[in-house]
């Protein structure tokens, strides 16, 4: 058989699709999560519902959206509605998976959005929580996707803007948030981790292929746990890359 | 009333729910023609230092042409919320905004915003105050009730709530923790929509953002319409009216006024025009000279869609959603 | 959280709101053909002493072959909200009812309600508690929400408050008194539509009344629909989708399932038909009467129907409103 | 000219009518209230705006609805949405006036529609608040259309149900109740009462055609304020009477 050449990031996507469950309800963020989530529903969840962030669910999702409010969002959707209607939805219990991203990520599942530095004199300026806080607060699981280096994956991030586990087990139902929600799985260009039900500390599941435990360690600014066994994940298959590369982003806005 | 924590964030456009009463009061319930230019009618109501928010949001269903008139008459020391991609990283380029209750400002598939970068790391915007997206529509929704909170489990246990200006209580009822947000009504808002008749009576297709609750929540509404329509279609379609002609204080006929951005069913977005701001704001020098070329180089709107052309325009009308 | 007043009234449907997210988070979200019968559904679904309510109300839009159903298979014990005319009087006259969240119960045009007088006088309801129709949706926009309460002026001051079960408190923004309202889940809830495909996505023609809000403040929800119709034209306009499928139990079809009332666009009211309640209902007898004729005398609604006879109902369609 | 021969319901009616203020938005109840809206929009109010309970605002009343939910309350409207967009617009102060009935009425303009006797052991059931409460907290002005007589003009009614001036002056602003909102005038099968500013307390403003101040005050069950000058309502005109019977209740459910 031929080998099948393939970038970090067109990997990443297809990790992220194998987690959307079959029939799920699926928060979709801007960019990566929307690729996984259009792989998902010609692959392995065909009956995924997506929803977006400012009112489309169940959308048909022939054409890659660019942004969580465009036409792409509800295209032959079920309902087509508001911000309110999605988010009082997913603070009601109704969404299974949030998909999101962020720039700093910690042990606990923590994102940060917001700045890096001070929050009234910082280094950089973030976009802002946008709806991640509420996904992360109300989806009663959530899958962060992020680039791993150590400037990204940090003992503490500077400002807590989506919640993760917080400061560890107890604290989302302490701090008020929804009973068993919390993070689920981290994928990364190097690795997917999963949390220690015990702990809620990031661990490391599966490396991908051709990437060592070592190098994820060493990208990784805090103590990764380690399972007994560390898996690797498959490579993307010929369909999987078939089906990116022609049918999901063609343009190659993205890979 | 017991509060268990208080987002540090400044509460930038209290709110006192009698005083909005005593201005809804007041406010014509009459059928009077509201149909002005987009320079008349931010001249007549947007000023130096209101608070000023619109929806949908920079590519889709934005009104764009009210947003570049904004900078075009230079309107200054703006308070503004949201969630913004091109209209609001065009008030911050042209220097125009002193506070933020900020919720996203960003370019979506393109990244973070240099212009925000620009506007807060060099302290020109003076204060950012955090709400999830979420958060900011209910504050929305509170005034559009008429009531001065909202109760939430968005933002707790983080620092988006300790950048916040909300209040965590427990609840008398169940005594779970809950977050409430502070009622929000903006002095002006501004709302594209698809159509509407001289009173400003709208209709829109698609999805319908936080329209509903940011026209209930602010003391004057501009609405840009692509296609004034009779009334007569208003009362044919009563439930087809998300935004009630009272609401209303200009319509204005911007036909392609969500430009670069998309409008559902009419037109899609113009990937081209979106991606020239992207890497014209890259610089502060580059931003400036987009804003030269496209607002303070241009009369009007209508200008404007001269300069972009009608062949961009119908590639754009190509591109557009269909019902199907 | 230090409470000013607390209403007398008992919370008849205590919330939980976890309970209810995990409750949620068991619902199906797969397109499942729900379609089944008044008898089917309501066997399914209702169960004695459920807390059970319906939308819109007696003469509009009401769910009136499922509220005859219920009768019909003597669901009893019933802890019902609202808000009724014809349909609550039908489960007050045949003695279904034991606890009452009660905003109006009555005859409009007609007057006060002699089945509701003759349950409750009786003692056979066990227990009103007060609401104002505005409270009342409001209670189930709180659970819509996903939140334990919302707060309203409205029952301020009064006799409603007092035997409600809401709170007062103190705003902790402003200082102002308000009134919070406890959320509320409906066991089981029966909406009627205009047009519903097999999997419950519905859509409504005219006013919304409070369909939107309990449909989405319910663990059960069991929707009568004038027409099915193919997922396709729901896809077609899914800005229409009032109701989607995931909230959905069950769909029944039922032409003229408002009647007597109307079906806006549809069919008028049938007026005689009313009256007939009206008249029959002023006595217990009369009242056993009507039902023994309309409800426990026919197998079902086409057999309802049937006795109505075509030439009632095709007045009742020459009468509907009109879009123009 | 001929002596025009009407009813008192009809004299009420007109006389309710001839308070609505033109351009204003009205919250119209069931019954009486649906006949004076439609009167007033085709004599004095042209511009008068129904808004009704259930969603409808704006209709144009070519015909009398008899629900507060019917279409012919959204009739070539402007906008039929939900009972929480009408309560909402009230909450939030765009409602002028509201009309409304009652079986019991007091001094201070204190509304009872949900039991005579004791509560938990009524002599009699009445429909409950409706809309009533919240019309009668929100609106800036209420109208009361009573039958007049001193079982239902009593010195206190048996539960406040919606709410007047409460127990007096201040009463409604201590309880959390709107600024500037209350009672503005009761139309009854007698006469024209409206508030006096000092003690909120009932006042007769003006007794309809043929009827004594005396007659007035033995049906009502309490000190009732008189002004220096009690005046007259004018019959109804010919052409009042004539669009009521032919164009507004051609029917005859209420006249």
């Amino acid at each position: 058989m031929v080998e099948q050449t393939y970038s970090r990031t067109e990997l990443m996507i297809c990790v992220a699709a194998r987690l959307f469950e079959d029939g799920a309800t699926c928060f979709i963020g801007t960019g990566i999560p929307m690729l996984a989530a259009m792989l998902a529903s010609r692959t392995t969840a065909p009956n995924l519902v997506p929803v977006f962030e400012f009112g489309g669910t169940g959308a048909i999702m022939e054409e890659l959206p660019r942004a969580v409010g465009e036409a792409r969002t509800w295209h032959k959707g079920i309902s087509a509605l508001g911000i309110c209607d999605t988010m009082e939805n997913a603070q009601r219990g109704f969404i299974d998976y949030g998909f999101l991203g962020g720039a700093q990520i910690d042990p606990y599942g923590n994102l940060n959005s917001i700045v890096i530095g001070d929050h009234d004199h910082p280094k950089a300026r973030l976009p802002g929580s946008g709806g991640g806080n509420d996904v992360g607060s109300h989806c009663w699981k959530t899958v962060a996707i992020m680039q791993h280096d150590v400037r990204r994956f940090v003992p503490r991030v500077d400002c807590i803007t989506t919640p993760g586990f917080l400061s560890g087990p107890g604290a989302r139902e302490a701090a008020g948030l929804p009973k068993d929600t919390g993070p689920a799985y981290v994928v990364s260009t190097l690795a997917l981790m999963d949390y220690d039900a015990a702990t809620c500390r990031m661990r490391l599941k599966a490396t991908h292929p051709g990437v060592s435990v070592d190098e994820v360690i060493a990208n990784t600014g805090f103590e990764l746990l380690l399972p007994a066994q560390v898996e690797v994940n498959p490579p993307p298959s010929v369909e999987e890359l078939r089906l990116l590369r022609e049918e999901i982003d063609p343009e190659k806005l993205y890979i | 009333m017991e509060v268990l924590q208080s987002g540090a964030g400044e509460l930038i456009q209290p709110f006192d729910v009698d005083e909005f009463r005593a201005w809804n009061r007041k406010k014509s319930r009459k059928l009077v023609d509201k149909v002005m230019s987009e320079a008349e009618a931010i001249r007549q109501f947007v000023y130096d230092g209101c608070y000023i928010g619109t929806e949908l949001y920079g590519t889709v269903r934005c009104p764009m042409s009210l947003a570049r008139e904004v900078v075009r008459q230079g309107k200054k020391d703006l308070r503004v919320c949201g969630q913004g991609v091109l209209e609001l990283d065009l008030w911050l380029a042209a220097g125009l905004v002193k506070k933020l209750d900020i919720t996203y400002i960003g370019l979506e598939v393109y990244g973070t915003s240099p212009a925000l970068r620009r506007a807060v790391e060099s302290g020109q915007v003076e204060k950012c105050v955090e709400w999830s997206n979420g958060a900011i529509t209910w504050r929305m929704k509170a005034a559009a009730m008429g009531v001065p909170f909202l109760p939430t489990r968005s933002m707790l246990g983080t620092d988006t709530l300790a950048y916040s200006a909300a209040k965590v209580i427990t609840d008398p009822f169940t005594g779970a923790k809950v977050a409430l947000l502070p009622a929000l009504v903006l002095d002006v808002a501004l709302i594209h929509v698809h159509r509407a008749d001289q009173y400003g009576n709208c209709q829109i297709e698609g999805i319908s953002g936080f329209a509903a609750e940011m026209a209930r929540a602010c003391k004057r509404l501009i609405v840009s319409a692509e296609e004034i329509i009779p009334t007569q279609e208003i009362r044919k379609y009563p439930d087809r009216t998300i935004i009630p002609y009272y609401l209303v204080d200009a319509v204005v006929h911007a036909p392609y006024g969500s430009h670069p951005g998309e409008m559902a069913y009419l037109y899609g977005r113009d990937e081209a025009g979106i991606k020239e701001w992207v890497e014209m704001s890259k610089t502060a020098e580059g931003a400036q000279a987009y804003l030269n070329k496209y607002i303070y180089g241009v009369q009007g709107h209508d200008e404007y869609l001269a300069l972009i052309g009608q062949d961009r325009l119908r590639r754009c009308v190509e591109l557009r959603e269909k019902r199907e």
